[in-house]
């Protein structure tokens, strides 16, 4: 295990862009973990939520941002509703993928390519086009027996359409993700 | 020397002694830090303060004044506050007719526990009278406001009499 | 009897989940709560969009607000719980200007603002309410033991959503109790079923949606009603999976709410929609009533 | 039989178990009449009834505490005694209420204008007659005749109790309620629409002409502190002499709050004031805020309490500020 | 006036911050200030005879110490002054220390502000006037409100100590929340072997009048002098004739109502003795439950009653108490497990309070001390305790730890084992508090002799499965989420203040903190005392408080009391209100506004006056800014004092 020196590697201005971006302060979190306790997703993280709490407080900005967990929360507000000390954990979670994107990091890349690949979707038709997104997904991650086994049961439904429904204000909604584009590099 | 030029503004507090002379207490032993503009007149009752001491302190200069007494149903005296709650609300509608803006008084009510409750008070309190900036006086208004409001009476405002 | 309200399907409303839409455009209609279509209406963004940013997720919701406003309508349903947090969410943080004024500075026009968003389920209860749903029924679910499951996010986190209970939710419970089923208290009703990680990590979703189906199978349910086109794939289109890695035989009918009201409020069968379901619930249905009669 | 006869009958009758009467006789010239005190038969014959009964006689009254007065009043100076009443500082035993319906008064300063218009000094009025809606001034043998409703004092303009509200002995038929009264008060309005700054400099240039005279608080029927005013008092020691701005409109402040919920705008202090300064405005302002706080008007019912003197646990319009 | 200064360091609390030497050299420029200077502890012994000194020297006529809170030290220096030849009141203090030196880290503006609140506090001096209190005599008699332990023990010993004592208890036997448990931590001694002895006592004492099944419903009076409404309310059985014998509660026919003193985990008759040691052992009839009040017809307690004590025709009564001083002892209820839905107490009947529990335990419970849980009455062998339910969370508005609630789970456990040796207690903490004699040591045993298994975290949720509660948690120190299959979950409900507190601090006119718990006069040095004289706290009305803490309040409370009484006369305060009788018009309003009703009407010289009821009045000062005239004047907060610091304040 690593030793974590506190007065060298306390990252301080981790710790407040942490608290600005979700609005919330993580010093009111006494560790009594909650967060975990409930969280259906600790079995499959790295570190579990009270300990990314606990990280963010001890300014360790590497080790969070880097982690597995961050990617696979699914903001299911478990933790925020259950909080004693009422932190909205799943919008500081949220926070820290935005800030590991930033940094280039994602420790699970298919669940990144997954919703990039929502998004490429969204922005080309105004809505999800939800065969091409996962044909998307498919080509981006090379992962080309994604839900092979599902094909045959859903199919026959009639409910994939094989084209995407283009709405009229799709060029609306490509220039929102552009607006957002030059904001963020400005 | 005692308002610090530039720094401080001249805030008067009546506090009632059980409630919130109390609570600016417990404020104090918690070290929860208030700007230092405040100079707090210590009364026994929200309900001793006499509206015309608000009247008179804003008339005479201050640039706020801030009342604070027991909670609805707290007053140590029983009905103190109620009287008060009547009473200062109306002087607070009263204070805009006189030339006063009405934001440099507030009333409120903090109890002795709430330390944390009465340095938000004192603060917001505050930094709302240093937006105000000074107050003027009535002797002090400026001569082109002076002649305007007076050219205006002259020109007919039934008021004038 | 209620006034119109607007009608957002979410982009499942059109492809996976499209019998939740007929469903809940059929039972609305029959109960006098009239859906009014939003005209080119977009994709809220859902999660992918929360998780990179959360004003490009909040100008995604704010534009379909927008488009709410526009009609001279305050409120907008949504059967789908991942549509109703994008834009409540939007709508809540909006309230505050410096946000709200980086959102107008994605959007065409800014947001108005002041559009309520509500789920269908919402407004059912309240604006249609369980007396006028009781007094329709036509075929009781009489017999029909149905374990009502909400999902992780239609009622939480209780100070956004603001409606019924966070931790044990009763509406949809009420309603199908209304229509005669038997509703078995369903301890997990808030729990995740693996959210959108089905594409990307079906393992977690195969782990936690077996947990639900063998809660559901543990408390005597018939079948799980759902109120979320993600949870709906999950244990239903994923229940091979689920079946697979963990070993089990699961085959529970998980039909939308809105369907088992469409049956009992005796709406035609192409609305109703059961045959596109993975795991048909009929001859279960069929089988509780007639044992009922 | 007219008012006037008909009230000179009724305090006839009740003089003998009265010390006085008080009412209005012709004064000093034929513009202004001025208050009388009937204490023998002789004297009910000076009694005046009409236009020129400006004075609020009520004012007198508590002076004859404890002893049995009666007291001709107008429709708004009744509400004077009523309020006196309410506060316990006349008794209604010893109080008789002698009234009729007033039609309106003159402002005597609109008069004056009118005269002036006319190329006319009111100084040299001869005779003043008013006939139902008209009154005629005639002053160095010209006569000038003006409507009423143009030289009636603005609180008649206004009026909503040209009947006493309490009286013992009210003559003849009842005064007919003004029609289509102006929504808001002009004096109020001016006032509100100026800003709060220049407000102050409203203030300035009108308390800037006091001359400290208290005619205001003399003339006021409810300034029943009388020799004890804390304007001139040292224990307390409210105002200074100093001659300043401040200090005298510290006093209107002193006299206004003081009537919160007991002014009834008879209107004698601004009418009493010799620099014409509109003292009355302040009242008019705390009167409108007591009403939309409480719902209260002075001097309508004996049994009320003011409402400074009392409370509610939880008040219906005070929303405080939250921090 | 000679005024001398002294402004305080009180070591670096003030003087670290604020600049004393140029405070009391700014003094010296104040109008009759002739004598300034700093001292180091102006409370400490030199510091007070520095003052006197400084007053026989300067020939000083009124002094000002800047220094602490005057809500501290006043009384302190009054009597300073007061050894010195000076009338106390001829005091006055500024606020440098809580106002100033401790809310601001500014030197300059401390030191500047710390001068203009001398500056006020002398003006205010210039215009104080000598006052002399006068005496009234005392009432030795003492009221003590809530029969639990703390007030068991105000009770006994002050009925001890020679005094009358009126007991009132709201439910129909004393003993209160320690009544209900079954053992006491940390020695593990039976509850009611140890409270059932103290109890008798109340029963048996001369001294003591017990009104049981009774509430305060007024207060009215001052110090030495209060009169106290009781409101006895209706048992429907003649206590006078009433045996114990518990006859009626065997025949009763309505035997399944929920028993409250089983805190609703067993059934009860609706003619009821809640407890085989109840003092008095007395019945009572719950009218909502009871069939001859429901249906109107039964009459079978009537029927046995060999005593013929049943009276259903019964009905409130009001008795008043006269008594000098009053003891608060009102106790806590515990937080509603309800409100944490995730933990489904009031929804699953096998998740249940600490208090249930030891219900369970009791010999006298309802299992007849046999551990059966409620759903199916098997015994359990997993048995979860969560701590902190209702304690330490902000989201549930209940921030403060409740203070025992650790302890009686350590407790708990080891019953657990005791009963059930092949069971298995868990435990889920967020920190162990067990500050006290042989606390920690307990808890340690819970865990190392017990094998209770402690687990640091909190818990999501309980679920049911199957004939077992899922208990999801989080194992912090292990970093993993955990899972028990649970037979018995135990939710340590955290204290809440008493159900009526606030109402009953309303009638007392003591203060109550936001959540209900009484206000006591200092946290550290006025511990029972309130801010009104005469009034006294016990026990958890205060604040959570476990069993020693709460006698040992009982007994600070007696003494307090005690040492009040030691006087025959009292003094009255002398800062009342006096009326200027030249300047009164007599026109009533200060009576009407009065809330003691201290002013009364008189004749003088035929007209009208206004006269203060000077043991009545208890200086609040209402009359004072509600006369017009100024002729009632609140003393030592007289109009020209507070206008002499406003005019300091708006000129300076």
């Amino acid at each position: 295990m690593n030793i974590i020196n506190l007065t060298r590697d306390y990252d301080e201005d981790f710790v407040h862009r942490v608290e600005e971006e979700s609005g919330q302060n993580v010093s009111l979190c006494y560790q009594c973990g909650n967060c975990t306790a409930g969280c259906p997703y600790t079995f499959a993280y790295d570190i579990p939520v009270s300990q990314i709490m606990r990280l963010v407080q001890a300014g360790q900005k590497k080790t969070v941002l880097s982690s597995k967990s961050i990617w696979l929360c699914a903001t299911c507000e478990s933790c925020t509703t259950r909080c004693p000390n009422m932190i909205d954990v799943a919008c500081v979670m949220d926070v820290l993928r935005h800030m590991a994107r930033r940094e280039g990091l994602a420790a699970v890349p298919q669940v990144k390519t997954f919703w990039d690949s929502f998004l490429d979707s969204v922005r080309a038709h105004g809505r999800v086009f939800e065969l091409g997104l996962l044909i998307n997904y498919v080509t981006k991650t090379g992962r080309f027996w994604t839900d092979m086994d599902l094909g045959p049961k859903i199919l026959p439904k009639g409910k994939l359409a094989f084209k995407p429904h283009d709405i009229q204000g799709k060029e609306h909604v490509a220039r929102i993700f552009e607006r957002f584009e030059r904001e963020s590099n400005s | 020397m005692p308002v610090l030029t530039g720094k401080e503004l001249r805030i008067v507090g009546f506090l009632c002694n059980w409630c919130s002379y109390g609570g600016a207490d417990t404020a104090g032993v918690g070290r929860f830090n208030q700007p230092t503009d405040l100079r707090i007149i210590r009364v026994p009752c929200s309900g001793r303060i006499d509206p015309l001491f608000i009247a008179k302190t804003l008339i005479n200069g201050a640039d706020g004044v801030l009342v604070s007494g027991c909670h609805p149903r707290d007053c140590h005296y029983a009905e103190g506050n109620f009287y008060a709650r009547r009473r200062l609300e109306v002087l607070k509608r009263f204070l805009p007719i006189l030339g006063i803006d009405p934001a440099r008084f507030d009333y409120t009510w903090v109890s002795a526990s709430e330390g944390q409750r009465w340095q938000k008070v004192v603060t917001v309190f505050t930094e709302q009278i240093h937006a105000l900036g000074p107050a003027t006086r009535h002797e002090n208004v400026s001569p082109e406001l002076l002649a305007k409001v007076a050219s205006a009476i002259q020109g007919g405002n039934r008021v004038a009499a | 009897m209620s006034e119109a309200i607007a009608y957002y399907p979410g982009c499942s409303g059109l492809g996976t989940s499209k019998e939740y839409d007929t469903s809940t455009r059929a039972v609305c209609a029959a109960l006098g709560l009239s859906l009014v279509d939003i005209p080119d209406w977009s994709c809220c963004g859902s999660s992918p969009a929360h998780t990179k940013d959360h004003v490009l997720s909040a100008a995604l919701a704010a534009r379909n607000l927008q488009l709410v406003s526009d009609m001279g309508l305050k409120a907008a349903a949504t059967p789908c719980p991942s549509c109703l947090t994008n834009l409540r969410t939007a709508n809540h943080r909006c309230e505050a200007a410096p946000f709200k004024a980086k959102v107008d500075k994605l959007l065409d026009d800014p947001y108005a603002g002041g559009v309520n968003a509500v789920s269908v389920l919402q407004a059912l209860t309240e604006m249609v309410g369980l007396d006028t749903v009781k007094s329709a029924v036509r075929t009781p679910l009489k017999g029909l033991k149905v374990a009502c499951y909400y999902g992780c996010i239609m009622n939480r986190p209780p100070e956004l959503m603001a409606f019924d209970d966070c931790e044990n939710p009763m509406a949809m419970d009420n309603i199908l109790a209304a229509m005669g089923a038997e509703v078995v208290p369903f301890p997990l009703k808030v729990e995740c079923c693996g959210a959108s990680y089905g594409i990307p990590r079906p393992d977690v979703v195969a782990k936690l949606s077996g947990k639900l189906l063998d809660a559901a199978v543990g408390v005597g349910a018939d079948m799980v009603a759902v109120a979320c086109p993600l949870c709906q794939m999950n244990l239903d289109l994923r229940q091979g999976q689920v079946n697979r890695a963990g070993g089990t035989n699961f085959r529970m009918p998980v039909p939308y709410f809105t369907q088992l009201m469409a049956v009992a409020l005796n709406i035609a069968d192409e609305e109703i929609g059961f045959s596109k379901l993975c795991v048909d619930p009929r001859p279960v249905l069929s089988k509780a009533l007639a044992v009922a009669d | 039989m007219s008012r006037l006869d008909a009230l000179k009958t009724r305090i006839k009758e009740a003089l003998p178990g009265l010390e006085c009467v008080i009412g209005w006789q012709k004064g000093y010239d034929a513009l202004h009449n001025t208050p009388l005190f009937i204490r023998g038969e002789a004297d009910v014959d000076k009694l005046e009834w009409g236009a020129l009964n400006v004075h609020n006689p009520a004012v007198y009254l508590p002076s004859f505490a404890g002893k049995k007065v009666g007291v001709v009043v107008k429709g708004c100076d009744s509400r004077s005694v009523v309020e006196l009443l309410q506060e316990k500082l006349i008794d209604r035993d010893n109080v008789v209420i002698f009234s009729a319906g007033c039609d309106g008064v003159v402002d005597i300063a609109k008069v004056r204008a009118k005269l002036a218009a006319a190329g006319l000094s009111a100084g040299n009025a001869e005779k003043v007659t008013v006939d139902g809606k008209t009154v005629t001034v005639t002053a160095a043998g010209k006569a000038v005749s003006m409507p009423l409703a143009e030289v009636a004092a603005d609180k008649c303009l206004r009026c909503q109790f040209p009947n006493a509200v309490l009286a013992d002995a009210f003559v003849g038929d009842p005064a007919p309620q003004v029609q289509a009264a102006p929504a808001a008060d002009a004096d109020l309005a001016a006032l509100d629409a100026m800003s709060v700054p220049e407000r102050m400099a409203f203030w300035r240039y009108h308390m800037d002409r006091c001359i400290r005279c208290y005619a205001c608080r003399n003339a006021c029927p409810m300034c029943v502190c009388r020799d004890h005013c804390i304007a001139q008092s040292r224990e307390p020691h409210w105002l200074s002499q100093e001659d300043s701005v401040t200090e005298k409109l510290m006093f209107q402040v002193v006299h206004a709050m003081h009537l919160a919920g007991r002014c009834t705008e008879c209107g004698e202090c601004q009418r009493a004031c010799p620099m014409d300064i509109p003292v009355l405005a302040l009242k008019k302002h705390l009167n409108r805020t007591i009403h939309d706080l409480f719902n209260y008007q002075a001097g309508v019912d004996v049994a009320a309490i003011p409402p400074l003197l009392q409370f509610k646990l939880e008040e219906d319009n005070i929303k405080e500020r939250s921090w | 006036m000679r005024i001398g200064v002294f402004v305080c360091h009180c070591g670096s609390n003030i003087e670290g911050t604020v600049d004393t030497a140029t405070v009391a050299k700014a003094s010296l420029d104040f109008p009759e200030v002739v004598y300034a200077t700093d001292t180091m502890y102006a409370c400490s012994e030199p510091g007070q005879d520095g003052i006197i000194q400084a007053i026989k020297d300067k020939n000083l006529t009124g002094v000002v110490v800047a220094s602490c809170t005057p809500r501290m030290h006043e009384p302190t220096f009054r009597r300073a002054v007061e050894r010195a030849g000076l009338n106390r009141f001829m005091f006055e203090m500024a606020n440098i220390r809580e106002h100033v030196s401790w809310i601001g880290r500014d030197r300059e503006a401390n030191t500047n502000k710390s001068v203009d609140l001398v500056r006020i506090a002398v003006e205010k001096l210039r215009r104080d006037a000598p006052l002399i209190p006068s005496k009234f005599s005392v009432n030795k008699r003492v009221m003590v409100i809530g029969g639990g332990v703390a007030g068991i023990q105000a009770a006994l010993d002050c009925a001890d100590g020679g005094l009358e004592v009126v007991l009132v208890e709201r439910e129909s036997s004393i003993g209160g929340k320690m009544a209900k448990l079954d053992k006491t931590f940390p020695t593990v001694d039976c509850s009611s072997c140890i409270l059932g002895p103290k109890m008798v006592d109340v029963a048996q004492h001369p001294n003591i009048t017990l009104h049981a099944y009774s509430e305060v419903d007024s207060i009215g009076g001052y110090v030495g002098n209060f009169q106290v409404q009781v409101k006895k309310r209706a048992t429907y059985v003649d206590w006078e004739l009433c045996t114990g014998c518990g006859a009626c509660m065997e025949k009763c026919p309505s035997k399944k109502n929920p028993d409250a003193f089983n805190e609703k985990i067993g059934p009860c008759t609706s003619i009821n003795i809640p407890f085989p040691q109840a003092i008095p052992k007395k019945a009572v009839i719950d009218p909502t439950t009871c069939r001859q009040f429901v249906k109107g017809k039964c009459g079978v307690c009537a029927k046995v009653c060999p005593t013929g004590a049943i009276k259903y025709d019964m009905t409130d009564e009001i008795v008043t108490e006269d008594v000098g001083a009053i003891v608060a002892a009102t106790g806590y209820d515990l937080f509603d497990i309800s409100k944490v839905t995730e933990y489904g107490g009031g929804r699953y009947p096998d998740v249940i309070t600490g208090l249930q529990y030891e219900r369970l335990l009791s010999a006298s419970g309802p299992t007849g001390g046999h551990i059966k849980r409620p759903s199916d009455g098997k015994e359990p062998k997993n048995i979860v305790f969560i701590q902190c339910v209702g304690s330490r969370d902000k989201s549930l508005d209940r921030p403060y730890c409740s203070g025992f609630c650790c302890m009686y789970t350590a407790k708990q456990t080891i019953l657990t084992k005791d009963h059930i040796p092949d069971s298995q207690s868990y435990v889920f903490y967020m920190d162990i508090r067990s500050p006290g004699k042989m606390y920690d040591e307990f808890t340690r045993r819970a865990m190392e002799e017990y094998g209770a298994r402690y687990i640091r975290g909190r818990v999501a949720m309980v679920y049911p499965k199957g004939d077992k509660m899922i208990v999801r948690g989080a194992d912090t120190l292990a970093g993993t989420q955990v899972e028990i299959e649970a037979d018995l979950v135990v939710l340590a409900a955290g204290a809440e203040a008493a159900k009526g507190a606030p109402q009953l601090a309303e009638k007392l006119r003591i203060s109550y903190d936001k959540y209900g718990f009484f206000m006591e006069s200092h946290p550290k040095l006025k511990p029972v005392e309130t801010n009104t004289a005469g009034v006294y706290l016990a026990g958890s009305c205060q604040g959570p408080k476990d069993i020693p803490q709460s006698v040992g309040q009982g007994s600070a409370a007696a003494a307090k009391v005690l040492a009040l009484f030691s006087k025959d006369m009292l003094e009255s305060d002398p800062q009342i209100s006096r009326v200027d009788i030249k300047r009164c018009v007599g026109c009533g309003k200060c009576i009407m506004t009065c809330p003691f009703k201290a002013i009364k009407e008189v004749e003088f010289r035929g007209q009208k006056k206004a006269e203060v009821i000077e043991t009545v009045c208890q200086g609040c000062g209402i009359c004072t800014s509600t006369c017009p005239q100024g002729a009632i004047q609140l003393s030592h907060f007289t109009d020209n004092q507070i206008l002499a610091e406003v005019n300091a304040l708006c000129q300076s």
